[in-house]
């Protein structure tokens, strides 16, 4: 587990494929603890991407994140959903939610 | 069934017995196949297999568009081809293959690589498109046609040790353009060239692509349109996810499409997408 | 690569570069490719996919079991086969196809089936041994020989629009007495011949077997030990899940074994599955 | 959904798959509500199986189970795992829990 787990932390299951795996070290699973910002009770996805940004990426961020979103190419899934069917960065997050970030792929 | 009225010749019905014998599956099914027709765009890792089962289970056309010749380092992924055919088309190759294995099929071959201006005419002749290449630009182009051609389009992609299929632009599903409106950035933007790939990873996307492929000429069972099928071979991880519907805001299949039979065939995809439709890129580490 | 200390020829290094440019593959994992071999029992559905692609990706010595001869129903999904072959032993069908798509590999034909005589000693000879078979005598014989010669076994089995696959008798995993110590009732175990089958599902089941042979031969990944793949390929469903570890108390692989290198060989596997090993049963409906 | 929901009725999903699928109609996946017998509070895989028993299986109940198991040749998985590991028949089911009844193939 990663960050010592505080009273109202998070605990969520990060995933990241399709190359992206890169820029954090290479490994695709990551459990996590996230911390809500300042006084905001709920983690919701735009939050969980500056804590990743802030976090856990290693290297090139750029190519992971674009202004406050996923940058273009990066399909993101809430427990193998779409985000955009939970309403993309105000989506909130749960317990123990599996978060996929993965890159399209176009090799063949 | 021999007494049933239906299309099949005797020859066909012990070919497909094994196919025919299925509840799910059946005579309407099987005549469904030897009617339908299915361009394969790519003739590599992907389209081998496609190509493969298909002509196997008896789709009466196929056509398969490929540029490219084979080449060694192909073999350990592109079943299909083998040491004889080394320099020749990978089509030609590819075709003698299938008519191999079933000589009642029908194969066309395209030596050269679908664009804006042949798109449209080719697809027309086809009820579905397989997207087995190997690069962004034609696989916006490739997505694109198939709206404006009103084609399913099923679309398998393969790098490294992972893989990636879904059905587009089918029933109430996405378009290409409706997940990703713009295009990775050009480091995002892998060949097999430059990143490799595992020869199996292909084959497990493809072969998975002829599935669908079936599911949709026969209207059997439920294929992944809106859902995409996600393989991590490192871990045999596989599974499928849901996927959001058509974006009505969509410049290709929304309600105000601007890519139409008008501007697709100006339309230039190696610009949008910064990166060739042909192979020998300089390599790039995939991010 | 060239500079490296390694085994590998040139003409090696060019056939297989895609695959070595793979961080996670790379110039060792290829040389225990090419020193590697494989059995594979049955060269039907599965059997075809699994010897393609482990040919075409350089294991060094396949291994190829089967009594039969190629017929034109088993085209639909025995891809491996075509049309010049049927008539022919399916063995030599599979190593022209195999060789002609890679002849840098060796292929041993065994033109019968594996029983409880030669089984042993065939199997003493390969690294991996994989269950490509199609009835339930064969699969206990071939679970109880991998046991008592100690290989790993990457058991498929496909029917009608349905796949499993796991690896047993593989670092701490079951063996397939321990997940099932008494064979299914009669009734349930049917063939492709009774219940059909659709030629892609044993593909998929085929090509990943192939992936995971590639995996235990290189120790790159983890493979489906304890773990099982389970495809339906009509709603194209397909998950792996978990399964129990080695049962103490099994006969086979347990810590008080009766099946030794003493008894299996004259172990009635027929009787004890109560079915025949070769195919051409009357059909019955699998429940 | 099948069956009234009472008050401690428990919603399950079940799979049925390998064939078996042909004793229940056909039909692969069931959402159904089961009530814990008698005074019970709990509902486990041998409840589960009987409930099965008295109200889903079509025909040939010898088919899916033998004494007060499963028949040879059926896996039996809760939530992707296999009930050997946690605890076969005494395992004790929670709402929403996905039972999944296999039958091992033969075919290749
Ligand atoms: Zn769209
Ligand atoms: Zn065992």
């Amino acid at each position: 587990r990663l960050g010592v787990r505080r009273a109202d932390d998070m605990h969520l299951t990060l995933e990241f494929g399709g190359g992206l795996e890169l820029l954090f070290g290479s490994q695709k699973k990551h459990e996590v603890e996230v911390t809500s910002p300042d006084d905001l009770k709920e983690v919701t996805m735009e939050s969980l991407l500056s804590w990743i940004k802030d976090n856990l990426i290693k290297e090139r961020p750029e190519m992971f994140v674009k202004e406050s979103s996923v940058r273009p190419g990066v399909l993101v899934l809430i427990n193998d959903s779409d985000w955009e069917l939970c309403g993309r960065l105000e989506t909130v997050l749960e317990e123990n939610d599996e978060v996929i970030f993965i890159s399209t792929l176009h090799g063949g | 069934i021999a007494g049933l009225s239906h299309s099949l010749t005797a020859a066909q019905i012990q070919r497909y017995s094994r196919q025919l014998l299925l509840p799910s599956f059946g005579v309407k099914a099987q005549e469904n196949l030897c009617k339908g027709s299915v361009l394969i765009v790519g003739a590599g890792g992907l389209g081998s297999p496609v190509a493969l089962y298909l002509a196997a289970c008896g789709v009466g056309c196929i056509g398969i568009m490929d540029p490219d010749r084979v080449e060694l380092h192909n073999l350990h992924r592109q079943v299909i081809h083998n040491e004889a055919s080394v320099g020749e088309t990978k089509v030609s190759s590819a075709s003698r293959t299938c008519l191999a294995i079933n000589s009642s099929v029908k194969v066309v071959e395209y030596p050269f690589g679908l664009d804006a201006r042949n798109a449209l005419d080719i697809m027309a002749q086809y009820d579905v498109v397989v997207d087995a290449s190997d690069n962004v630009a034609t696989r916006y182009l490739v997505s694109d046609a198939c709206v404006v051609a009103n084609k399913p389009l099923v679309s398998g992609a393969a790098l490294g040790m992972e893989g990636q299929l879904t059905v587009y632009n089918y029933l109430k599903g996405p378009c290409y353009r409706c997940l990703f409106p713009t295009p990775s950035p050009q480091a995002a933007c892998q060949r097999c060239s430059d990143a490799g790939v595992l020869g199996v990873v292909p084959g497990i996307v493809g072969t998975f692509q002829a599935l669908e492929v079936i599911k949709v000429l026969t209207k059997v069972g439920e294929p992944l349109s809106a859902r995409m099928l996600i393989l991590d071979a490192l871990s045999s991880r596989i599974h499928t996810v849901k996927l959001r519907g058509k974006n009505t805001q969509c410049v290709a299949c929304g309600e105000l499409p601007q890519i139409t039979h008008i501007t697709l065939p100006n339309f230039d995809y190696e610009k949008f997408a910064a990166s060739p439709m042909s192979d020998g890129t300089p390599p790039r580490e995939q991010v």
